[in-house]
């Protein structure tokens, strides 16, 4: 990346590297002390100053150089241990070397971004308790799902939906509260069309109020949202860009393309989501195969409104991002005793940094996993 | 045959779960079984409820409620997380948590071809299988023999063989074979030695790359395999550590202790000095004792192809230029180390 | 440890140990596999039937021979991995070998063998919650410090007086709602006379009855406990029993000895507590400089019935074994704004396997630590 | 002088906490400072909540509300763990959770004789004096001269010096020195190489032996000391880590959504379809993030000492007895590495 712009207002240029350098192999250590006996933090052991130091910004063209220069200047690097110089370098090299890679979007690197960048976005579903409700849930290529999510950006219908892969029969039910789905995750997969179309993404009165009081009921109080429905749609053909960045340093908002040819949509009369509606209710009145709740609502009566439509035997995976709220539905499905194996299980998860002499556990953890309440559906 | 599609009532020769108020049975549903005089004999099933005639579980729904002869239990039909907790243990076996970690770090999909060594009990398996259906494909290798074969029945009871091959090899000393070079979209491993089998796992991926972890309960088979994983290309290694803990919820009622009245005087002393009033809590108590260790997971990425060799002379020429370098004796200070406890071939 | 009596009622006689043998030392190791390949796990690897090793363990007076005699029996043993034997080794070595080393008591390991043998008994109170409770009240020999505990069979007194000392000025009111304080572990720690006289254990109706409402008053009622308690005294100067033995495999319960010499406490007419209430209500009179409490009972009564007896600007740190009772007190103390950096905190704590070529974290942890509420009161 | 005994009122020359809501300043009360020019000004501190004059605490009480310009705070008397959130870093710093595991691995209780190194910050060093006091005494020695002379310094400012040597000394090239020889109770190293330092822990102990604890951050410094422990006969050698977290309590209302009526056809449609209620809960909330990983403690004891020397012999015989097996290969290896990140002398 090389940058251009003020320093206020950063821009950055690509270039193709042919070849990439890390500053510990270009710059050779000539020196370094023990430990940091004779380092006295004043402040002053960088004779260049801060408008010098841009200056070799600009002119010059490989990091190196500059960082080579900045080091020759300064009066403590070569007293620092050679793990401090290491530490220096890194620091200087994200300063000076930036690449960025461009890779493939999956669940593993969107989720990762979307948890790094706002993880109350996802409702702070962790790697790791993501990776369960997908396991728990028992998805697979095989049977219809129903996923009630009330607020992670599309990523648990994009998790469930990627299990379930490609040319295989079953299909998603995505229910949420709002006028339209959040589908934010989703269209980052990029999933081919024939995948991205099993997921069937319904407001969840309207899909109920289609079952259970059945069609054409209601479209007079419809209009308004239809309409919204329609501009988000077109909105989301406009956004063009189309590849994920993972680079460390990405802090805007993850781009989205829109994989779907739903053009038939803007077609006249009858909207796709009164055909989503009667396909989804068909789904849930043949029962489902297994039952995904991450509202931010109390799941309590949510949970039980939605048991019906999964056949017995099936599990069921409640996710809430503190604990109380599945505590106490613990407590009532102990009492209705129409669920086994009922578990309320917290996730810990640590990273480590493996280096020779050096390995420990990451300093900073995320203690936030949320909370998930499992167990399989009785008849 | 329960393990390969979504049923809704019970055949015989399925394996199905039997719930008993929080514990958990596997049983096959089979009628009939051999006793130790090699006769055949009526299945009945002991559980602390009393008898089960397995038998009686043919035709009845999953999910519905069986009577046992002094109590009753419910049905379910086996998932991978189901399977995990009931399974014959013939090694040390890898939980959901870890699982389903490993599915999502290796980016299996639909679709996907991966490789797993070594098989064990197959609780990974498993859930391998699941995960790549309909089209991809799990091959699993473990260098006992008895285990490799065991495994191999398993999967064909449990209807599921199409999408696996359970083979009886030593991947370490012998690699993952010449038929699987540059077929596998992510390799896993659970050896003794992993460090030993990423050469393999890089001949075993794809041109266009692909995902590799490996799990393991030591701190120095990590720190060799990084060292390994780094020597190979490979990008993004990161370890990490899971754990699941279980609450258990209850509604607790605690005592209030009236402690104001003894501010005044009173006539009328009380007596019995007892807790005054309750309150009820619904708590979720931590388990005294709960995992604390099952194994480190190493998870990296094979970049493709074209990428990976110029990494590769990159690496190399930065390697000449510190031969002399602390680092430099300390990576082969860890390759003596290694002889200590490498596999013989 | 000799082994005697019958194989259900195990006695063991004391030798003193000149030296100490480990297994590893004394069993040369031949061969070793590299895996466990070869291993079939049909339970028949042991030539020798259960009853010929009982003999063995008779006959043989060095458990080596014991073992060396069961390996040259074992089919498998010699394909076993290196590792596999040393874990073998260490099985038996447990089951032959056994030295029993007598250690000083000390708040280590008094309160390592109460949470092994009986957690329950000291409301699970882990090591490292304990360690906090003593810093976080910031108990020292200066200043006097209050304790209300309803059942850790008194180790927060033992925690807290052993940090206080002996030979300096300060008092620790050790208040429990019981007919008799627990004292098994102050017992235990066997501390000189002079320290264990600065532990005023005090009935808390009776202590606050003597604040509130002055001497002498209810004497009547109290007469029927007074009797129960000089029981109790007169059994405790019998127990003889004075050393912890602090073996692995300890499982009966910890004897205590009576370092007090209470004998006054016999003598006629004002009992012993009688005392000790007037002495405790004159320290809590003048205020004391940090709180303690660890109830069974909702600790929010307890907790704000005591504060007014704390000096402003001190510490206070409330244990208990799950949150929710925290939780609701600290949304009480907020509301009241009358402490300061109030803290809700809970511990993880893993021990370590560090061996060559072998460490990791140990399999199993104790993952419920209890939860603290700590803060400083405000004038 | 306000770390020395309990005080009701402030006094000049006490270091005070200032507490404002969930925030924590240490301020030192001088009611004159110098300025950049060396003249003497009235002290002001600036808080969020605007201005205090210094000057005004003296002869408050502690836990009082202070005014400050903009709003009021509190006044507290510094402990050793309010100091820990508040004190200037001139290091990494150990925080409660390990200190308070520290104490009570070591067996302080007061009258003990201490030795820690490094300084460092002095964190720890208040923990320890406040346990040892009034009869016992801490040793603590830095490498850097500097941070030496500043801890003295602020053991003088908080009239604890009486209770505390600190010096400037490579504890690990030169020892505790002789005079310490045979005194201590208990020996703490904080150090880079804290391996090299067990010798020297062993000869500044008692006859009757006493407690080791080693903080490291890298578990190849816990090897390398685990191993250096058993060599010098101590026993039950243990490493534990410790991590605390901090709850956040909140009220927290949590809508309801019925969907209960949509099983009837009822004639009035609500228009809104909004959650129609509402639940309340008392919620403990995990911190996003949260200190993963401070140090390892690694402790152990050392017998009295005639049982010392007779382990010493049987390991040395035991480690004659194995000198070309695998273990000890193992153990050279760690020395060879050992040589790598060493200290100079």
């Amino acid at each position: 990346m090389i940058p251009h712009g003020t320093k206020r207002n950063k821009e950055y240029r690509l270039e193709l590297a042919e070849e990439t350098y890390s500053l510990k192999q270009e710059i050779t250590l000539k020196a370094s002390g023990a430990d940091n006996r004779n380092i006295y933090d004043d402040g002053r052991s960088q004779k260049l100053s801060a408008v010098e130091i841009d200056e070799l910004k600009f002119d010059s063209n490989k990091a190196s150089d500059i960082v080579e220069t900045i080091i020759t200047n300064s009066t403590t690097f070569h007293n620092k241990t050679e793990f401090s110089q290491e530490k220096y370098l890194k620091k200087k090299e994200k300063k000076y070397f930036e690449y960025v890679q461009i890779l493939k979007p999956n669940l593993r690197n969107i989720s990762e971004i979307m948890y790094k960048l706002e993880p109350n976005k996802i409702q702070g579903i962790r790697l790791d308790t993501l990776s369960q409700i997908i396991t728990l849930s028992n998805v697979s290529c095989e049977g219809n799902h129903l996923l009630y999510d009330s607020g992670s950006n599309g990523l648990l219908a994009a998790a469930l939906l990627g299990a379930m892969g490609s040319r295989a029969n079953g299909k998603l039910v995505h229910m949420h509260p709002g006028n339209m789905s959040q589908k934010q995750a989703l269209l980052a997969m990029n999933f081919e069309t024939e995948q991205y179309n099993k997921c069937i993404s319904v407001n969840v009165y309207s899909v109920l109020r289609q079952l259970y009081q059945g069609c054409d009921t209601h479209t007079v109080e419809k209009e308004d949202s239809t309409l919204k429905r329609k501009a988000v749609d077109a909105l989301e053909h406009d956004v063009k860009v189309s590849k994920l960045e993972n680079t460390e340093n990405a802090t805007s908002n993850v781009d989205i393309v829109n994989t779907g040819d739903e053009n038939k949509l803007l077609s006249p009369k009858k909207p796709k989501w009164h055909f989503d509606n009667i396909a989804a209710s068909e789904v849930l009145s043949n029962k489902v195969d297994s039952l995904v709740v991450a509202s931010k609502e109390d799941p309590q009566n949510i949970f039980l409104e939605l048991l019906p439509f999964v056949k017995p035997g099936r599990p069921f995976v409640i996710y809430y991002s503190v604990a109380e709220p599945l505590q106490s539905l613990y407590i009532t499905l102990k009492c209705l005793s129409n669920v086994a194996a009922l578990k309320l299980t917290c996730n810990w998860m640590r990273n480590y940094q493996i280096l020779p002499e050096r390995t420990h556990p990451e300093v900073m953890m995320n203690s936030s996993s949320g909370f998930l309440l499992t167990g399989y559906v009785l008849q | 045959m329960s393990f390969r599609n979504f049923k809704d009532k019970i055949e015989e020769g399925d394996t199905v779960i039997l719930y008993l108020s929080n514990h958990l049975h596997a049983i096959e549903v089979k009628p009939e079984i051999k006793n130790k005089k090699g006769e055949l004999i009526e299945n009945v099933y002991q559980t602390t409820f009393g008898a089960l005639k397995v038998r009686n579980l043919i035709g009845s729904e999953y999910g519905s409620k069986v009577e046992l002869s002094k109590g009753w239990g419910h049905v379910l039909q086996p998932t991978p997380e189901l399977w995990s907790l009931t399974l014959p243990h013939r090694t040390q076996i890898i939980y959901t948590p870890d699982i389903s970690m490993i599915l999502l770090q290796l980016d299996l999909v639909p679709g996907c071809v991966v490789i797993e060594a070594g098989t064990g009990s197959g609780s990974l398996t498993h859930a391998l299988i699941r995960r790549i259906r309909p089209h991809g494909h799990v091959y699993t290798f473990d260098f006992h023999d008895h285990r490799a074969m065991l495994a191999r029945e398993e999967f064909e009871a449990h209807g599921i063989a199409d999408f696996v091959t359970a083979q009886h090899r030593d991947v370490l000393a012998e690699g993952f074979g010449e038929d699987l070079n540059g077929k596998a979209d992510a390799v896993f491993l659970d050896l003794p030695s992993p460090w030993t089998g990423v050469k393999h796992a890089v001949d075993a991926m794809k041109n266009e790359g692909g995902r590799f972890c490996s799990f393991s309960p030591c701190i120095e088979q990590v720190q060799r395999t990084c060292l390994a994983l780094e020597e190979h290309s490979f990008q993004d290694i990161s370890t990490m550590e899971i754990l699941q803990t279980e609450l258990k919820v209850s509604r607790r009622t605690i005592p209030v202790r009236d402690l104001s009245f003894l501010k005044h005087k009173s006539s009328n002393n009380p007596v019995e000095e007892k807790p005054s009033s309750e309150k009820n809590y619904i708590v979720g108590a931590w388990p005294a004792t709960a995992p604390g260790h099952t194994g480190y997971l190493t998870v990296a990425t094979l970049p493709p192809q074209y990428i990976r060799t110029k990494c590769k002379a990159d690496k190399d020429m930065m390697e000449d230029s510190k031969a002399d370098n602390q680092i430099e004796l300390q990576t082969s200070d860890h390759e003596n180390g290694k002889m200590c406890i490498a596999e013989n071939p």
